[in-house]
Order: C-alpha cells, then structure tokens, then sequence
C-alpha cells in the first residue's frame, strides 16, 4: 500500500471513529488486550508518575499535597467523565462544536458495544485516563500556595468546559477532525490545552512567596526521577494505544515516542553540561518529559527518523522556554508546565506537518494535501484551542475564586506548608 | 568539668572519634549540624533557577571532660580533624557546672 | 443475548473452568497475552505495591520489616503454591471440599494444557499472585511487633488451610460454586478471608507498645499513597483479569473496578473534610482502597453505575467500620485490614445481589434467581468463610505461637524497631 | 507432539527468526500486544527499575548519580541502537560474526515488515530494551567514584563492541546460534556479558575511599527493595517476552521465572539466617534478582520443576559468590553485579542442559543432543563471552580512560559525593 | 539562669517532656542526635559486608531555667528518663549570662 | 568569648544569616530543632485515630563572638527573626573559655 494511501485510510479510520459501532465489527482480542493494557499504563502515569514527578520538585512540606492534587484530581474527573463528559467529548455531534448528552452515564456503552475492533466500554475507560491526565497536568502551575477546594472545582470545571470540547473538535468528530488537523495522541488535545492554561493560572495566582529567590531547590530530584521513568514507561500506552490496535502502526508510534524520549533527555543533558557545567538529574528527566510532549502528536504518523528529530527539536525549543518563562516573563508557573507540555506540544503539532512526509519515514499526508498546507490546517488547531483554553480558564479561575474565598491560601499556610495546613499531614517522620 | 564543642567536617567524624577513643574518651554526642564560614556554600541550578545554598554540611560533636583533659582532648580532636584546607572547623570550650549519669544518679566526673 | 441469558453462561463457565481442558479448547493469543499481563499487574500489586502502601503508615523504624514481611510471603506463597496449593485449589474436586493432589507440582500443567481460551499455566500463575496477595494483605495486623518466623509460618499454614479450601469451594468447582454463590474476583476468596484473620490475630496478638497513645503516625504518607496508586493500577489486573479474556466484560470489570475506586476516595475525602475539617491523603487513599476492596466480588457483574453506588456504599461503610474497631473496639488491627479490606469485601459480596440487577446496568442474576435469593445465597457463603477463617486462623496462631515461641518479639526489640531487631537494617541513612 | 520435536522447531524458529520477514508471516495481534507489552515491562525494569534497586544500595550523596547512569545509558543506547546497533546484531550476518549494516537507521524496518507474527518494529524496540539494561547493570560495579562523562563513552563503546557482537553471535543467527547455544532471554547475551565487564571495570577503576571499613551502608534498603520489586515484575516481560508470542511457552518461560526468584529469595533469606542470625531485606531481594539471571537462559526451555533447582542453586552460589568477590579476591565491584548478575548467568547457562531434559519438566533438546554434549556447548558459549568481554572491556576503558582524562573523579569530589559534585544536586532535602 | 542540657533515650522523649511540663517548664528544645558511650552501636551486614555502626540514636533536651530549679529539674528528667539499663544518658548543667525572648524582648528569667 | 545560641523559626534562617553577614559576622552553625514552648503543636488525624505532635520545628543557630559584640549580635538576630507572634523563640548568651581553628590551630579571638 503507498503511505499516501495508508495515511488517507487511517485518516478516514479517525473519522470514522466518533460514529456508533458499525454492524461489521467484531471484537479482535489482540487489540482489546492492548487495549485494556495502555488503559492501566495511562492511569499509571498520572498515580503515581505525575504525582511523583511533581512532588518531587516542590519543598518537603509540600509533597503530599502534591500527591493529593493528583488523586482527587483522578477521583473527580473519574465521576464527570462517567457522568457527562465522555458524553460531551464523544457522543453523537452537534454541529462539529460539542458533543450530545446521549452517553451520558456511559448509557449505551454495555459489554458487546463496539468501538472498531474493541470494545467501547474499553475505548471510554481507555479515554477516561487521559481525561485524568491531562487537568493533573495544570497541578504544576499551582504548586504549594492553592486550596485545596480551588483545585478541585478549577480541575473539574476545566474539564468540562475545556477538555471535552477540545477532544470533541479533534478526536470525537468535530470540526477539527473535518478540517485535517493531525493529532494523534494529544499534542493539542493534552498538552497545548493543559500547558496554555498552566500559564494563565499561574499568572492569576502569583508567585509563590519568596519568588524567585528564597524557594527552595526541589526537595528530592530521585523521586521526580522515579516518577518521570513512569511516564516514560506509561507513555508507551498513551502513545501507543491511541492506535486502538496491537499492529505495526502501535509499534511504530512506541519506537517513535521512546526515541523522541531519548534523544530529549540526551540532547538536554548537553545543553546543560554546556551551559552550567554540569548536567542534572533534574534537567535530564525533564528533558524526556519534554520529548515525549512534542511527540506526542506526531508519534503515530511519523517514523523512527521523525522521532529524534522531534526529540532533539523539543530539547532545544524546552530548554529555552524555561528560561523564557522564568526570567523574561517572570511567571511562577512552578514546575514549568508551559513550557515543557504546553511548548512541546504545539511544537509536535506544528512539526508533524513535514516529519509526517514519507522522506522523513513517515507515513505521509491526506492525499493532495502539502506540507505547507497541513502546516496552515495545524497552526488554526493550535491556534483555535490556545485562545479557547486561555479565555476560558480566566473565566473558570474567576468564578473558582469566587466559590472558594481566592484560590490562595493564607500567607501563614504558605509558610507552614500544604501538607499541614491544607491536610493535616507531614511527609517525613523519619526518626534516627 | 568542661564541656568541648567541635564542629569538624562530616567524613572526619569516625577518625575524631577513634582518636578519642584511643586517650580513653568514653562518651560523646554527635549532631548533623549545618555549617557557613569561610569555606562557601554552592549553587545548585534545577531547570535554569539558581538556588544558592548558604550551608555546608558539618558535624558538631559535645563532649564533657574532667578538666586536666582540656589540653590534651583538643589536641587530639584537633590532629584527626585537620586537612589544612578551609572549612576544617572549630573547637569551643565551655565550662560544665554539675553533671549526672541518669542511670546511676552519680554526679561530678564520675558521671562521665 | 438477553443479561439473563448470558449470566447463565458465565456461570457455566465458572462451572466449568476447574475441569480438565476440553477437547475444543483453542488458543487465544488476545487472551493470553491479556492473562500474562494481567498476571504481571496482580504481582505488582504486592511487590512493590501492597509493601509500600502498608510500610508508609508504620514508623520508620519498621519501614523495612513490613516490605521483608511482604518479600517472604511472596517467596514461600510461591513454592507452597507450586507443590500442592494449586492443587488443593483447582485439582478435582474432593466432594466439593478441596481438590485432590493431582495438580501438586503442577503436575500435567504443561505448556499445551489448557483451561478456557488460555494455557493452563498461565492461569496457574495468575491465580498464584492472588494466593500470594491474599496472606500479604493480613500483614497490616501484626507490624511492629511480630517475629519475622512466626511471619512465615502462620502464612504458610494460613494459605494452605484458610485460602486454598476457601478458593476451592467458590473457584475450584467447590460447593459454593454449586450453590451459586458469586464472587467474581475475591470479595469472599481474598477480603473476607484475610480481612477476619487479621482481626482474629490483631486481637491474639495484642496491641503495639503504648498504643494508642503513643503509636507514632504514618511516617511516610507520599509512599502510601504510591503504594496506593500501584495498588489502584494492578487491580485491573485483578479484576479484569478474572474475566480470563480480553473482551468487552473484561472491559467492563476495569470500567466498575475504576469508578468504584475513584467515587470512595472522593466520599471518604468528603467525610473527612466535613468530620475533621480537612481531607487527607492517607485518608483518601484508604478510601481508593476501600473501594477497590468492594467492587472485587461484583467487578464482572455490574455496570458503571454499579460501580458507583459500590464505591460510595465503600467509602461510607468502610470509614465508620475503622472508627468502630479503633475507637469502640480496640482492637490494634494496626493498619484497618478488616475494617477496609474484610468489611470492604463483605459489603461487596452482599451488595451484588442487587446491583448485578440489569435495572442497575448489571448482568443479572441466574435465571429464576431473585435478588433476595441471591442475598440468602451470599450471606451463606460469607458467613461460612468468617466462621472458617476466624476458627481455622485461631488455631494456627496457636500453633505458630507454640513453635516460635510466642509471636511477639521482645519489648527491647520492639523499641528499637523491627527494623534493625529482626533484619539489623535501618531504613533510612540520610546524610547532608 | 514430542518434546524433542517440539525444541527442534523452537531451535528451528530460532535460526530463521534473523532472516527477513518470510512471505506467509501475518499479523498476530494477541502476539503483538504481548511484545509490545514486554517492552514497556523491560524498560520498566531499567527506569525505575533497576535505577532504584541500585541507588538504594549506595550512600546518600550519591543517589542521584546512580539514577543518572542510568537515564543517561538509556538514553544514549536508544540512539545508538537505532543509528546501528540493531543492525550490527540483527542484520544479515557477515559471516556469523556481525551484522551488515543493512538496518541502519531501522531502515526497512516500516509498519508492515514482520518478524515472525509480530510487527519488525516491535521486535526491534523489545530488542532495545535489552539494550538499555545490560550496560545499565554494570553501573553498580563503579558507582560512587567515575566521571559521568565517562560513564556513557565506556557504555555506548561497550554496547557496539561487546553487547552487539555477542547477541548476534546468539541471537541474530551468528556462530553461536549454528552451534546449538541455549541462551532463552539473555544468562549469556546479557548477563555473562555485563558480569564480568563489570569486575574488570571493578578492578581497573579501583576500590571506593576507605574500601572496605569506611564505605557506608545502603541508605535506602526500602529503595532498594521497590527497584527490585519492579524488577520482578520487570523480568515477566524480559524473559516471557522472549518467547516473541502469547502462548503456552511464554506462560512457561513466566512460571519457570516467578517460581526462581521466589525459590531464591528464600533460600537466601535462609542462607543469611543461619550465617548471619538475621535475614535482612536487602539478601532477599539480592537472592531473588540472583534467582532472575540464572534463570534466564533457561527459561522458555525448562518447566516450573526447572525454576525450583535453579532458585536454589542460584541462591546458594549467588551467595557465596559475593563472599569470594569481597573478601578473597577483595574487588570492590560495589553493588555485587559479577558475583549476582555474571555469576547467575553463568550458572544457568550450564545448568539448562540438564534442567531441559524432559525428565526435569523441559522440553527437551536438540534431537540427537545429550546433556553432556549440550554442557560443552553451553561451556564455549559462555567460555567465548567471558574472554571477549574481558579482553574488550579492558580495551574500552583504556581508551575511555585516555579520553576523559581518567575514569575517576578526583578525591575531594568523591568525599563531597557524586551528587553535587557531578551533577549539581542533592538527593535530599527534607526539612521538618 | 542555667542551661539544662540532657542526652537521653530517643523513647523516652516524650515521659520527659510530660514530667517536666507537670513541674511548670514552659519551653525546651530538642535535638535528634546520634551518641557514643558505654552502650554500644552495632554491626549491620548486608551481602557479607560488614558495616559498624558505632553510634546510638539518642535525643538531646536543652532548656534553660532559672537558678532555683535546677536541682528539681534534673531530678525530674532523672526519674523520668531512667530504664536502669546502660545508655540512659546525661545530665549536664552550664551557666547562662543572657537571655532574651526574640517576640517581646523581655530578657532575663522573664524571657523563659 | 561568647557562645550567642538561638532558638527560631526556621523560615527566618536566610534573614538572620544575611543580616549577621552585614554586620561582619563570618562564621556560625545551624542546627535543626523541634520546640516546646508557649506556642503549640498540632493534631494530626490518621484514619480517625489523633497522634499529638507536641513539637514545633524550630532552627538553633549557635554562633561564637567576642565579648564586645554580644549586644549587637543579639540585637541584630532580633530584628530579623521576629515576626511578633508566638512562638519565635530566645536568645541565650553562655560564656565560652577558649577556642580554637582546627585547620590553623589559631585560639581565642583569632579563632571566630
Ligand atoms: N564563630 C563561629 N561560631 C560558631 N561556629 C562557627 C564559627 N565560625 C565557624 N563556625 C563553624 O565552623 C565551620 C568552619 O568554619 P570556616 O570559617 O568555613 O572554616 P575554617 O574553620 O577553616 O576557618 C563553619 O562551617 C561553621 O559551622
Ligand atoms: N562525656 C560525655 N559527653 C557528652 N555526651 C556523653 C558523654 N558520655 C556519654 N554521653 C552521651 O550519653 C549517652 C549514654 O551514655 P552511655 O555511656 O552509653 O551510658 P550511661 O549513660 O548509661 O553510662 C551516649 O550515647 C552519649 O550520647
Ligand atoms: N526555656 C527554654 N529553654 C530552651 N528553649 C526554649 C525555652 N523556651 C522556649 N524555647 C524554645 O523557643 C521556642 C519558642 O518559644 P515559645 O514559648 O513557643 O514562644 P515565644 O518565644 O514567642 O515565647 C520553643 O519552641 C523552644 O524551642
């Protein structure tokens, strides 16, 4: 088959997806066991990936609060997805924009409901996890100065007035998925809606006291370490599984995701080895996290070549949005969710144009469509659902402050801690 | 009694306290203390944010001593402690007024 | 197929299952591959999940001996399984007691053997990570005060004449089995059982040191909550597993299993913070539990919206049930081993009979079975595995205590923490 | 079908399995999903896997480094292996000594080429996998004292010149492979190999500060007990996955392995109390991995009966094998990877040729082969991979050494601790 | 004013802070520390190796007192912090020229 | 010489050291406490059972001067560790008899 070809049949497989099982098909328990599988590994990367990479990064009296940002985070949105936003993100669509209500409490979704080759009760429970993921994304923005209540009703709003639309334009039918927009696990859907909104949070709420100076360095660089390692293993199945099947073009996606990986984690080891001198734990891990960001929408439309260039682009493109971020714009967005996820993932998108080509391995264009072109088709994507996602988290963010007093909490709770002041906990009672 | 204060660097610990041990020293307490001096702290950089690190890791060991062993406790402390570079540390001395053994209740040096 | 229809299948499967591979059975690479996996993520539960979770809520003077606690088990849960606790589980039937010893050694579990769509073997091992799980869990009973010997022995004995009967008479074709008790992945096999033995060796055994006035809280919240999450993610494996096949009811066991754990850590969040004024991680975490523990027996029977109500009905119950044996009756079940896993999989056990109902998005029951039937037919076979645990479980605490001595290691050692008096290791040295 | 028929088609598969995709291969997507699974599994197993189990065992101020080593290889050795290490070891062969260079670049390697039932890229990437982990186990043998820089010149030479040759000589249809060397997922390839390069880096490198007396005890036991934890899990994939389906032989291969590693970290927790007085975590868990690598040639070709011998052979030689290293030959090969890693390989790689004979639960060998016969095969094997890798192993660190100006960081940045001195960072920073 | 400085039993940490609150001490503060003495350290072995650990872990409590309560103080700290077996710690008593309290600037034995 | 040692809160630590420094202050040792005093623990609650954690975590800064500049260093460490709420903790000022630099065998004065 060309890849011209190939690529127009799984465009075609992505447009076809949002549609109600067709009678054809039939459950292949290859796919569903792959399935069911990347579904785990994709909960395994927000608890306790996330969680351990971003607690690791914040101070001592912080990291439980941290770990519990996550947890209710994955409970709440567990319950709104169930509830309505599966419903909102992939039921049937009204006008491109959103959609209807007709999945609502997964209703239509029992045992023997297909979704192509699998299940679809696997299929939500599959998406569920990135619905998860992706407001625990936002927790690093926050870090160590919000309530407790503010992230919980931030998070949950965020999820229905931004995720669900955005997956829904791209993922389940809408006007995004007609126009030609490549996204193939998440590079807009995830990444450039979580880390936009990583921004405007983090910019309402203001530093953390003592920015920049007087915070402390990340209290335990091995656990963001563990952590990152877990998304990195987990990404296999974000990544990978979003082919919905166990075939050559899963395989591909996971031997394209874990180069990008590498070859960020590398190329950022150099740049800091360069520049400071020294290359960190902390700046190597980031540096995978970075990579797998900006592969992500890409990694089941490129090939292996695609990968490292990916991977050696986010490396460079991260590292100086960093430094951007915290010394030009000066904004406390604490464990750089913007500028690794948010920057790494427009970047993906706008990259896929040409690394999707055939030269560059991979599995080439819509047919008549360039490169140039797909290019302009990616940017309005990105474009569209970075002012869609700003606008709306100032709102969402409004109104949270609003219900919960201001999202900040006390300068004394600051001081002492979250772990205390927010839920009564230390993280280390470590006796001699 | 006196009371000897010396704050040495970490991995000089076990020599200081087998060179006590040697002139018949039989207790001491040992703190993880964190020391700033002349010797400088460091600079750690995560993800481009400098962080500057004042203190230096150092170890504070008190121990009490009958008087006429000031001189020679020093001295000994003080040659196991040494690597001539900065940072090496100090030595106070402090007088101790009263002294008990909580075990036995004994008082005075025979409670060291 | 009508719910009805389809639940007397699987019952006759169930039925099935411990017979000698049939002469039709053929391969499914989909459900091997999914069994393997699942098997994988069933290990991982207990190394490193179950450790973690349980050394994190203990001092750190004892963090080591409770993950050695787990380690040991691991090790001769597995040799035990190999020789004959396989067989007295799902080797033919004696009357519907235990099974005869023809499956000792594995014997005639070869690589062609097979059972359903799967190789025998591979549902051995499966099945072997649940009997290496279910002891490990009575772990939280007993930590900080009992000889690493006594550990070994009453476990053994415990697999061998609480666990194996048990999951014969429900699993192995045994008499539960025959009178439809419905326990799809170990409400009554795994919670019940160790959940009333470690209340029985609790309450034998004696309290810790100073308790409760004195006992130090948890000294590591964040590896709790880790172990948690690895707990939260291996029980797809558990449950979905236990469908034996990658399809849309195993998809369906993950969907009830995912929401029940997430709707109990939400409520118990919620109870907390209305009773104590703020929400805590540990608590949280213990709710996810909770829920995990409830939705096991019904995982394969209900609907998302079973799991729901499951986890709610968890997280509520559960809560109060630790309140009670702490506070009411004393006992120093140290980590809430039966307040959380053993009245966690009653309510389970119970409470499918109704929301296995297709009013409730469920399979449905047996035909011309009722709901009140059904109840009738659960409590009996919960009430006979609380009798048959908690007698069986006296006994061989008895007997353990005789051959080593007295459980309990000595006050000094006590003190100066299992850590370095049983393994002479410490947990932690940190320097700066 | 026989079992001596049976071994000679899995010996036949084995010599074919470097050839090109045969025309009549087709996609078997419950074989996929497993491969595809087992990659996830074994990079699990480096990151955080064996990242943990060994920064664990080392002091505090060097935690971070050793996470370092590890994250760098894997880094570094996926982009080698992509631009030739996968061809060097899986191309066509030049003679049976190495590869041609015809998949550089994974060229040829695109979404359709098959390997058997599984996509090439699948296996290329499981292949990868390996690839991290086996220069990332000679870690332990120089921690705590060797420049970072060269660290990954030593690795990424040492994967070209000893990793690539030998898997092609065993695995990629070389010499080894024409002569009937049993090596089911790495006691030679991977474990021989990193074993004895690590005591000769040992003892080029020279001996920790104040070896022996003053090295510090590990500093995280229970860190150490997560990684091997992980580990475990780790190695259904390395060694199941090795059977490249889902089928009755990986679920073998997974038993084989499960019950070893148990078996082992019995005995050896026996072993240590007895000796000792005390078994202590960290001779558990070190008996269990010991129990992994020796079992890991023999894995796919042995039956759980095979798993038992090799658990306790494994524990019993593991164990006095560290005593000899430490305190007759007096190397410090730090984290004991020789006397575990090489030494479990070694052992297993022997012990396969009696312990696949069908009499012990194998399947038998090669028609015509006796026990005896397959011992002198096995011994060349393994005999070849020792003197290669030593003799290549010294070579590589001169040359390193030359490079980097000395493999060891000066004294005062030894006392500081690799942490800060190599990286900039501390491991802990934990304020109460 | 007297500074109080006792080494004693980590465990016993808290009987001493409950006995000495009972007598009206408003204020002390504690030290994890590590301590050499007649009670030994121990060995630790892991995979053959031996590891000596030569220092306890032992708790120090500095409070400072006024003049007339010191006799009663230790005697508190005593009976509370005595097992009668080896390693009970020690009692040691210094003199203290100045104190002030940082909130208010009382100073003296109004700054206890 | 004077031994000045204070008791604060430890997020008072980098201003206290910064304010020494610009008064010519080169050297002191920190250590990390956990006080008793006026102000209290807390309650922390674990599955429904209340563990009193009766201690605060506090820094102790322990500094050796000449005798002529105690009422300044005092004054100083005042200012910048106060917050005027409770719970900031005391100043003790102990006399110290000799001293000494372990890397230049320096003593008294000489020795800060
Ligand atoms: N005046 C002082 N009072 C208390 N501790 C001091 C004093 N001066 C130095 N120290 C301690 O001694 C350590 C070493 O001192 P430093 O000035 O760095 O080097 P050196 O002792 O070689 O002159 C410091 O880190 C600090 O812990
Ligand atoms: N001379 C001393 N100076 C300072 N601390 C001491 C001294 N002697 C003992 N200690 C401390 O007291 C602790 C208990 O002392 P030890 O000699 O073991 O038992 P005992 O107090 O029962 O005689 C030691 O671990 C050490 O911390
Ligand atoms: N008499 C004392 N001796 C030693 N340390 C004390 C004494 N009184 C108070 N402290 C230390 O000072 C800290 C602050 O004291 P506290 O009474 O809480 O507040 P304040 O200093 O504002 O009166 C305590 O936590 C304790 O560490």
């Amino acid at each position: 088959m060309l890849p011209l070809a190939r690529y127009g049949m799984a465009l075609l497989a992505v447009l076809l997806l949002p549609m109600p099982a067709l009678a054809e098909d039939s459950l292949n328990s290859g796919d569903t066991a792959w399935i069911i599988v990347a579904t785990a590994l994709v909960l395994f990367m927000t608890l306790p990936g996330l969680a351990l990479f971003y607690a690791g990064l914040v101070r001592s009296q912080a990291v439980l609060s941290v770990v519990m940002h996550c947890v209710g985070i994955a409970c709440l949105m567990t319950i709104l997805w169930l509830v309505v936003g599966y419903s909102l993100a992939f039921g049937d669509s009204a006008g491109g924009w959103i959609g209807n209500l007709g999945k609502a409490f997964f209703s239509g979704v029992g045992k023997d409901a297909m979704r192509g080759s699998i299940p679809e009760i696997v299929f939500a429970v599959f998406q569920m996890t990135f619905a998860i993921i992706t407001p625990a994304l936002i927790v690093g923005a926050y870090v160590e100065r919000i309530k407790f209540s503010s992230v919980l009703i931030f998070s949950g709003a965020w999820l229905l007035l931004v995720y669900a639309p955005v997956c829904h334009w791209v993922w389940g039918g809408g006007w995004m998925a007609g126009l030609g927009v490549m996204d193939f696990a998440g590079g807009i859907v995830v990444h450039a809606t979580a880390g936009i909104s990583a921004l405007v949070i983090a910019m309402m709420l203001g530093a953390r006291r003592g920015y920049p100076e007087q915070v402390r360095p990340p209290h335990n660089p091995g656990m963001t370490a563990t952590g990152a390692a877990m998304l990195w293993v987990g990404w296999y199945g974000f990544n990978g599984g979003s082919q919905l099947a166990a075939d050559g073009g899963a395989g591909m996606a996971i031997a394209a995701t874990h180069i990008a990986a590498a070859t960020a984690g590398m190329v950022w080891m150099i740049i800091e080895w360069t520049k400071f001198g020294k290359p960190s734990l902390v700046g190597a891990v980031t540096g995978v996290i970075a990579g797998l960001a900006t592969v992500t929408p890409a990694s089941g439309f490129v090939g292996p070549l695609g990968g490292l260039i990916l991977g050696a682009a986010a490396a460079i493109v991260c590292f100086y949005a960093v430094q951007i971020v915290k010394h030009s714009l000066k904004i406390d967005d604490s464990l750089d969710v913007f500028a690794v996820h948010g920057v790494g993932g427009i970047l993906g998108s706008l990259l896929v144009s040409f690394l999707a080509l055939a030269m560059f391995g991979g599995n080439g264009l819509a047919e008549g469509q360039t490169a140039v072109g797909q290019l302009g088709v990616q940017a309005i994507g990105v474009g569209v659902t970075l002012v869609w996602s700003a606008v709306l988290t100032v709102v969402i963010v409004k109104v949270t402050g609003a219900l919960t007093g201001g999202l900040r909490v006390s300068e004394d709770q600051e001081i002492e801690g979250l772990d205390l002041a927010s839920h009564g906990e230390r993280g280390y009672d470590i006796g001699r | 009694m006196k009371l000897v204060m010396a704050v040495i660097k970490p991995h000089k610990l076990d020599p200081v306290r087998e060179a006590l041990t040697e002139i018949g020293v039989t207790g001491l307490t040992v703190s993880e203390v964190k020391g700033f001096g002349r010797q400088k702290g460091h600079t750690e950089i995560y993800r481009g944010a400098e962080y500057s690190v004042a203190f230096l890791p150092k170890v504070k060991i008190e121990l009490v001593i009958p008087n006429d062993r000031v001189e020679q406790v020093m001295e000994v402390i003080r040659d196991a402690a040494e690597t001539g570079q900065i940072g090496d540390g100090k030595i106070f001395v402090i007088d101790v007024e009263r002294s008990m053994r909580i075990r036995t209740g004994e008082t005075g040096d025979d409670a060291l």
